[in-house]
C-alpha cells in the first residue's frame, strides 16, 4: 500500500489545478455559463491539449493510459473549481463505455476524436420511470436489416443538448426491468427521428430531454453485443460513481476551506465568529465528514476496477452512501455557518452545496445505494471468506 | 387537566376550515400546495380576503381591528390557516411594526398605518440587518442625524425580504453616535418612495429575488415618523422580535407539506411499487410526523402557559428550532421523493419557458427550489445556535 | 383546552411527590433493592394509604376513579423518585386488565384487595418467540369441564416474582400469531403446575420466568371472553406504555436536571463547565428532547382512551418512538456532560439511564412503534379526515 | 499511489491471521465475540503467547523487542488481532508507560521494567486523572516531597483502570509546590506493593468493577523510580497521550462485533422472518458497514502519513472520535437486536448464578451491560468534545 502520488500523477494534478486557477475562477465560470452551450469551448480545447480528454484512453487511441487514480485527481479538481465542461458525459461515460464496451473499428474511429476534444458524447440512458434502477429500459430496439430501429423517450441526458452523438440504451427483448436484453446504439444527435430538448439543472450544468421516434442506427452504430448490455452499462456508472465521488470531495473541501476562512474573519460581537466553541465544533465536525467522504472516494477509486461485480457494486454503493451523507452535511453546514451570505448567488459556497445535492441525485442517492447495500448483505462478510 | 379542545373551541375550528376552504383562491391555494413561489398579488388578495372577514389581525387590539380570541383560538385560527394551506399574512406589517405602533406609536401613526396594515394598502418590510450586524443586530451603523424637523439617514441594509414591493420600510438607526451599542439607537417609519433609498436585489440560491439590499443616502425623515422615543428603539425592537410567538413552529404549514409529501410519494413510482409503500421510506416520514405531533403538544403547552404569563417566553426558542428542523427535514423528504427530477432547474424568470411542460412531474419543479431555499429557516429570525444561546441563558442559567 | 392541573391533581402531585422525597432518596432506594422483595412492603402499604393503588379505579371498588392523567402525575414522580415497586405490574397491568375485562364478580373480589395493598398481580404474557408482538403467543389453554389446562412458558414476566396471582394469557384456538383465540386467566402464582424463577433487571426492578406445566385453572378464574381477549391485551398495552412514558419523562427531567446542575458547579480548567458554549447547547438540546417526550406523555395520556383502537394505536406508537428516542439521547448525552462520574453505581444519574433504556425495551422499543406507526399510514391523514 | 496491500503486505496479514487463528486459546475468543468481561488471567495469558512469537511489542525498538515492521504492517497486525478478536494488550504497559521508558527513562528502569512488560509480568495501571483533574489534567494536585533519596507521595488518583491487579502504577505529581501548573509536574513509578496505597474500586453501571480510586498516604518512591527530569513530567505525559495512535479508532474490534451482530440479527426472529432480513434493521446495520469502511480507509491514510512525519498526528482525534461513534452505534444495534432481552441483568458476582440458564437466548446476557459500559469510550481517552477542541485548534487553526 502506497498512498503517495506518482511524478507523473503529482503533474497531472498541479496542471491541472493551475489551468482551472488561470482559467477559471468565480467569475470566469459566470461567464462561461452564459454562453450558448453553457460551458467554455475554448476551455474544453485546453483540456484536449493538456490530455486529459485522453485520460482513460490508450495511447494507441491518442489517450494517456490513465486509470481510476488519474480520473480521480482530474475530477477532484474539477469539484474545486465547479466546473462546467462535459467530461463526465464525453469521457467518463461515453468513453468508458467505448473502450470498455465497442469494437476495435468503433473504437479506433471514435476515441481518438473525444482525445483531440472535437467529439462530444452523451449517455441517453434514463428513463421518466426508471427513477435509479439502471435495468428499467422501456425504450424498444426493433431489428431492421442489419440495423435497428430506437423509439422512445430519454431523460436528464448529461450534457445531452451539446453532445454530437448520443449513446441511446434500448431494449431488444425481455420485461421493462429486465437485465438481459439490453443493447446500446451510437447515433448522431441530429440524425432522424431523434429530438432533443436541453435545459440548464440546478447546479449550472446541462442536461437534456431526447425522444427516439423510428431513429435508425445502422450496423456499424452498435455497441457491444446487442442484448447483453447491461454489465457493461453497470460497469460505467459504477465508474461515473468513482468519477463524481471525487469531484464531490473537491467540492467539498473547498467548501470547508472557504468556511474556516469564513469563521476567521467574520466578526459579530466584537469577535471572529470562529472564537465561538460551537462554530469550531461544528467545523470539526465537517472536517470529519469530508475526511471520511475523501476515504471513500479513494476506495472507489481502489475497487472501481475489481472484477467481480458484486464486491465493486458492494464498494461502489457504500463510496455513494457517504459521498451524499457526508455532502449534505457539509453543504448545510457551510449555508448555515455563513448566515444569510450563504443563501446568496453571488457568493461561491452555495453553487457549491447545489453542485454537491445535484450529485446524490445522480445515478442513485446516498439512499438508494444504503438499501441496495444492504440488500448485498453489507461490506462486511464472515471471518474467513474477508 | 383537560387536553382536548371544548366543543366551543371544536365548532370555532370548524367554522375557521370551513372559511379556508370557501375562501382561498384556489390558484392561490394551488401554488401553497405545491410550493410555489407567491406574486405580490397573492398575499394582497388574501391579506383583503381576510380583512372583509374580519380577521386580518385576530391578535391585535379589538379596537383596532382584533377578534378578542382566546390564546387558544388564536393557535387554532393560524393553525387552519397554515394547513389549508393558506399564506401566512405579511409579517412585517401585521406581527411586526403593528404591534410596535400599537404599544409604542403616537395616535397619529396609529390612525395613520394600522388600518393600511390590516388591509396590507401599505407594504411594510423590516430594515434591521445591515452588512455588519447579523446576530449581532446591535453593532448596526445605520445613522439619522437631527436636522430640524427631520432626521437625514444615511446606511445599509440587507437582507430586507420583498423591499421591492415595499411602500414603507421599519428601520433601527442610530441618532445619538455618541451612546454605546443597545443605548444609541431608534426607530423609524420611513416611506420608501423618499428620494436617497436604492434597493437591490439579492438574487438567492434557489433562483428567487426576495431579498435585497437597501441603500440610504441622505434620506430625509420626518421627526413624526420615529416611534416613541430617540434612543429607546432597541427596546421596541427587543419588543417586536420577543413577540413572534405565534406560529413561529410553522406547524400547520409542515402538515401541509407533509400531506403533499405523502401524495408525491404515492404518485412515484420506486421499482416495482409506489414509494408509499417502501418501508424504508415510510418510515422515515412517520419519524417526522411524530416529531411533528410533539411538537404541536408543545406549542400547545406554551399558548396554554401564554394566558398566565405576559412577557416573551424563552420557550418559543424551542419553537424556532425543532419547527425549523422539522421544516427542513420535509423539505429533504420532498427532495428525495422526486429523485433524479431534483436536478432540472425551474426557470422562473424566463417568460418563454412559462408555456413548456415541465421536465419531469409537474410536481418536482419547485421541490429543489424549495429545499436550497428553505436553509434559510434555520439562519433567520435568530439562527438556531442563537436561540440555543436563549435557552442555555434564559432556561437553565447556563 | 386546559393544561392547568385542577386542584385534586395538584394535590395528588404534591402529596406523592412528598412521600418519595420523605421516604425514597437515592440511599433507601438501595436498601430497599436489599429486601427479599427487591422493593419495600412498607412504602406499599404507604402507596395504599395515600389511595395511589386505588387510583384508576371505581370508588365502590376501593378505588378513587382517577383517569389517564392521573395516572400520568403518579408515574412521573416514580420516573424521578426511580421507584421500584410493582406498580405498574399490579395497578395498571393487572388492575388494568381486571377494570377493563373482567367480571364485577371477579372484579369486586380482586381489585379491593389491590387498592388496600394485600394482592399483587402480574401479566404473564410475552413469550420467548414473540419479541414485540402482543399476539404472538404459544402458551395453549386447553378445555377442561368448567375450566382450562394451561401449558406453556412465559418470559420477563414484569414482578412476576413477587406476584401473588398471575394473568397468564394463553391461546384457545388459531396459529401463533392470531389475534383471534386468545384468552386471560387469573391463576395463584403458587398453584399447583406454576413455577416461576425470579431475577434482577438491569434496572434494579424485578421480573420472572413462569412455567405452565398442566396448571388447572377453574371457571371462576376466567377473565373475560376466552378466545377475545386481544383487544383486552392491546388496550392494557397502550395504557402501560402511556404510564411507562410518564414515568421516562420524570426521569428524564431528573436527568435533565442533575446534569445541569453538575454542569453550574464541576470546575475544569477553572471555570464551570457549563460556561463552554458546546455544553451549553447539548443541555438545550437535551431540554428539547426533554420537552418534546413531555409533550408526547401528555399525547399518550390524551389519547390512551380514544375509542378508536387504530387512531389509539397511532398516538401511543407516536408517543413511544419519542420517548425512545428522546430517553436514548437524554440519558447518552447525561453520562456524555458527567464524564467518568455518571459512570458509576454510587451516582444517580446512571440509574436514570438504565430505566429509561429499560423502559424502551418495555412493550416494543421506539424502532418497532415506528414501523407499526409507518405500517398505520403515520398521524397526518388527508385533509378532510383529520 | 497503490491502495492495495503488496503481496507482501498479504503474506504478511495471512501469517498473521493464520497465527490468531491457531493461537488464540478458545475460551478467551469465546468471550470475545461474545462482548463478555475478561479476567486477568485471560489478558496475561494471551500477552504470553504473543510474547513468545516475538509479536508483545511490535512498535518498541528491536533492541527491546519490537519487530521493525512498517507503519502498514503494524496497522494490519492490530487490525488482525482485533477482527480475531483476540484482546487487545493491556495498554498501560505496552503503549503508554513502556514507550515512555524507551525515549526518557534510565538504563535501570529500562533494564528493570521493559521486559517484564513485554511478557506481563509486572501489570501496570495509569494513575494521571483526580477527582478534580479530569479534561483538565494539568490542575491534577497529588504531591512528590522530596525526603532523601525519596519523595513522599500523598494524595489521590482516580479511574485508574484495573489497579486492583496492578504491581506498578505510573503517576503525575506534584514534586515542586510553586510551580504553575504545568511546570510542576513528575513523572513517577510506583511499586503497588508499598505501604500507604489503598485501592478502592468503584462500581460502574454495567456492574463491572474495572477502575478504582487509589488513595496515597504518605508513600515512599526512591527518587530513581522518576522518569527523567523533575518538573518535565508533562512533557512526558503529553507524549504518552499523543502516542496512542495505532488502533485507537478499534476498527477490527468494530468489525468483530458487527459480525456478532449479524450472526444474533439471523438468530433473532422478528414476526415471521429473522432480524436481519428486516430490510430496516439490515439498513441500519449497512449505514454503519459504510462508516466503518470510510474511517479504515482513514486510518490507512494516517498509517501512511506517519511514514513522513514523527510527531502526534491530531487528524488521530478524527480516528477517536468517529472509531467512538462507531462502536457506540454498533453496540446500541446489539442491544436493538435482542428487543426485550436487554432487560434481564447478567449478575456476574453471584457465584451462585453462573450454573443456572441464562434468561433469554444465551447471546443476550453481555449486551446490555456491553452497552452501557461503551458510553466509556466517548469519555476516556480525551473526551469526544476535547478531540474536537484538538481539531478545531491543531487542524483548523481556529
Amino acid at each position: 500500500m502506497d498512498l503517495s502520488l506518482t511524478d507523473e500523477q503529482r503533474l497531472l494534478k498541479e496542471s491541472v489545478e493551475r489551468l482551472l486557477m488561470d482559467r477559471f475562477g468565480f467569475e470566469a465560470r459566470q461567464r462561461f455559463m452564459a454562453e450558448p452551450a453553457g460551458w467554455s469551448r475554448a476551455l474544453w480545447q485546453s483540456y484536449a491539449e493538456l490530455g486529459l480528454l485522453g485520460l482513460p484512453f490508450e495511447e494507441k487511441h491518442g489517450g494517456v493510459g490513465g486509470g481510476p487514480v488519474e480520473t480521480m485527481i482530474v475530477m477532484e479538481a474539477f469539484g474545486r473549481a465547479l466546473a462546467l465542461e462535459p467530461f463526465l458525459a464525453t469521457v467518463v461515460l461515453g468513453g468508458g463505455l467505448l473502450r470498455r464496451g465497442a469494437d476495435e473499428a468503433m473504437r479506433s474511429a471514435l476515441i481518438p476524436k473525444i482525445a483531440r476534444g472535437v467529439l462530444l458524447l452523451a449517455f441517453a440512458h434514463a428513463e421518466r420511470q426508471s427513477r435509479y434502477d439502471l435495468a428499467d429500459v422501456a425504450t424498444t430496439a426493433r431489428r431492421d436489416g442489419g440495423g435497428y430501429v430506437l423509439d422512445g423517450a430519454k431523460t436528464l441526458v448529461i450534457h445531452g443538448d451539446c453532445a454530437d452523438k448520443l449513446i441511446v440504451s434500448a431494449r431488444l427483448a425481455g420485461a421493462r426491468r429486465d437485465r438481459d436484453g439490453l443493447g446500446l446504439f451510437v447515433i448522431d444527435a441530429d440524425a432522424a427521428g431523434v429530438s432533443r430538448r436541453g435545459y440548464r439543472t440546478v447546479d449550472g450544468l446541462r442536461a437534456a430531454e431526447v425522444v427516439l421516434s423510428g431513429a435508425r442506427v445502422g450496423a456499424s452504430e452498435i455497441l457491444g453485443e446487442p442484448g447483453k448490455a447491461f454489465p457493461l452499462i453497470a460497469q460505467v456508472a459504477d465508474e461515473a460513481i468513482a468519477a463524481l465521488a471525487a469531484e464531490a470531495v473537491g467540492a467539498m473541501a473547498a467548501t470547508h476551506e472557504m468556511t474556516v476562512d469564513y469563521l476567521k474573519t467574520r466578526k459579530q460581537f466584537g469577535v471572529p465568529i470562529g472564537s465561538f466553541q460551537v462554530l469550531q465544533h461544528r467545523a470539526a465536525e465537517m472536517l470529519i465528514a469530508l475526511e471520511q467522504a475523501r476515504s471513500m472516494a479513494l476506495f472507489a477509486a481502489m475497487m472501481v476496477e475489481e472484477p467481480d461485480p458484486t464486491e465493486r457494486r458492494r464498494a461502489i454503493a457504500a463510496a455513494k452512501v457517504q459521498i451524499g451523507r457526508s455532502g449534505r452535511f457539509v453543504g448545510q453546514q457551510a449555508i448555515q455557518l455563513h448566515g444569510g451570505m450563504g443563501m446568496t448567488m453571488e457568493y461561491k459556497v452555495g453553487h457549491y452545496f447545489k453542485r454537491v445535492t445535484a450529485i446524490d441525485a445522480l445515478f442513485g442517492d446516498a439512499d438508494h445505494h444504503l438499501a441496495e447495500l444492504a440488500r448485498l448483505g453489507g461490506l462486511i462478510g464472515a471471518r474467513e471468506a474477508k | 387537566m383537560d387536553l382536548r379542545f371544548t366543543p366551543d373551541e371544536i365548532a370555532f375550528r370548524d367554522e375557521v376550515r370551513a372559511f379556508m376552504r370557501d375562501a382561498l383562491p384556489a390558484p392561490i391555494r394551488r401554488k401553497m400546495v405545491e410550493a410555489r413561489r407567491l406574486e405580490k398579488d397573492d398575499i394582497v388578495t388574501w391579506q383583503r380576503i381576510l380583512n372583509a372577514r374580519g380577521w386580518a389581525v385576530p391578535h391585535w387590539p379589538v379596537a383596532w381591528g382584533g377578534t378578542g380570541w382566546s390564546p387558544v383560538k388564536q393557535y387554532i385560527f393560524h393553525e387552519e390557516l397554515q394547513q389549508a394551506p393558506a399564506p401566512d399574512p405579511l409579517p412585517f406589517g401585521v406581527n411586526m411594526v403593528g404591534p410596535v405602533i400599537i404599544a409604542f406609536g403616537s395616535e397619529a401613526q396609529k390612525r395613520r398605518h394600522l388600518p393600511r396594515i390590516a388591509n396590507l394598502d401599505d407594504w411594510w418590510c423590516q430594515g434591521f440587518s445591515e452588512p455588519g450586524a447579523g446576530s449581532d443586530l446591535a453593532s448596526l451603523k445605520t445613522t439619522a442625524r437631527r436636522d430640524g424637523d427631520s432626521y437625514v439617514v444615511n446606511g445599509q441594509k440587507t437582507w430586507t425580504t420583498t423591499a421591492q414591493y415595499a411602500d414603507w420600510i421599519f428601520c433601527l438607526v442610530r441618532a445619538d453616535p455618541a451612546a454605546k451599542k443597545q443605548q444609541g439607537i431608534s426607530f423609524l417609519l420611513i416611506d420608501m418612495k423618499t428620494p436617497g433609498i436604492t434597493v437591490r436585489p439579492i438574487q438567492t440560491i434557489d433562483g428567487g429575488r426576495e431579498v435585497n439590499e437597501v441603500f440610504f443616502d441622505d434620506v430625509r425623515v420626518p421627526v413624526e415618523n420615529r416611534v416613541g422615543e430617540e434612543n429607546r428603539g432597541w427596546d421596541y425592537a427587543k419588543f417586536l422580535l420577543g413577540n413572534e410567538r405565534t406560529g413561529i413552529a410553522r406547524i400547520g404549514t409542515s402538515k401541509a407539506r407533509i400531506r403533499r409529501l405523502k401524495e408525491i410519494a404515492a404518485l412515484e413510482r420506486a421499482g416495482d411499487k409506489p414509494l408509499i409503500e417502501d418501508e424504508r421510506f415510510r418510515t422515515k416520514i412517520a419519524a417526522v410526523e411524530v416529531e411533528l405531533k410533539a411538537l404541536e403538544m408543545t406549542q400547545l403547552r406554551v399558548v396554554a402557559a401564554a394566558r398566565e404569563r405576559n412577557e416573551p417566553d424563552p420557550a418559543s426558542s424551542i419553537l424556532k428550532i425543532k419547527g425549523s428542523e422539522i421544516q427542513q427535514a420535509v423539505s429533504e423528504l420532498l427532495l428525495e421523493a422526486i429523485g433524479p427530477y431534483a436536478l432540472p432547474e425551474e426557470t422562473h424568470d424566463d417568460a418563454d419557458r412559462w408555456n413548456e411542460p415541465p421536465i419531469g412531474p409537474e410536481w418536482a419543479g419547485p421541490l429543489a427550489p424549495h429545499y436550497f431555499n428553505w436553509r434559510k429557516v434555520s439562519i433567520y429570525g435568530g439562527s438556531n445556535e442563537i436561540q440555543k444561546n436563549i435557552i442555555a441563558k434564559a432556561i437553565l442559567g447556563l
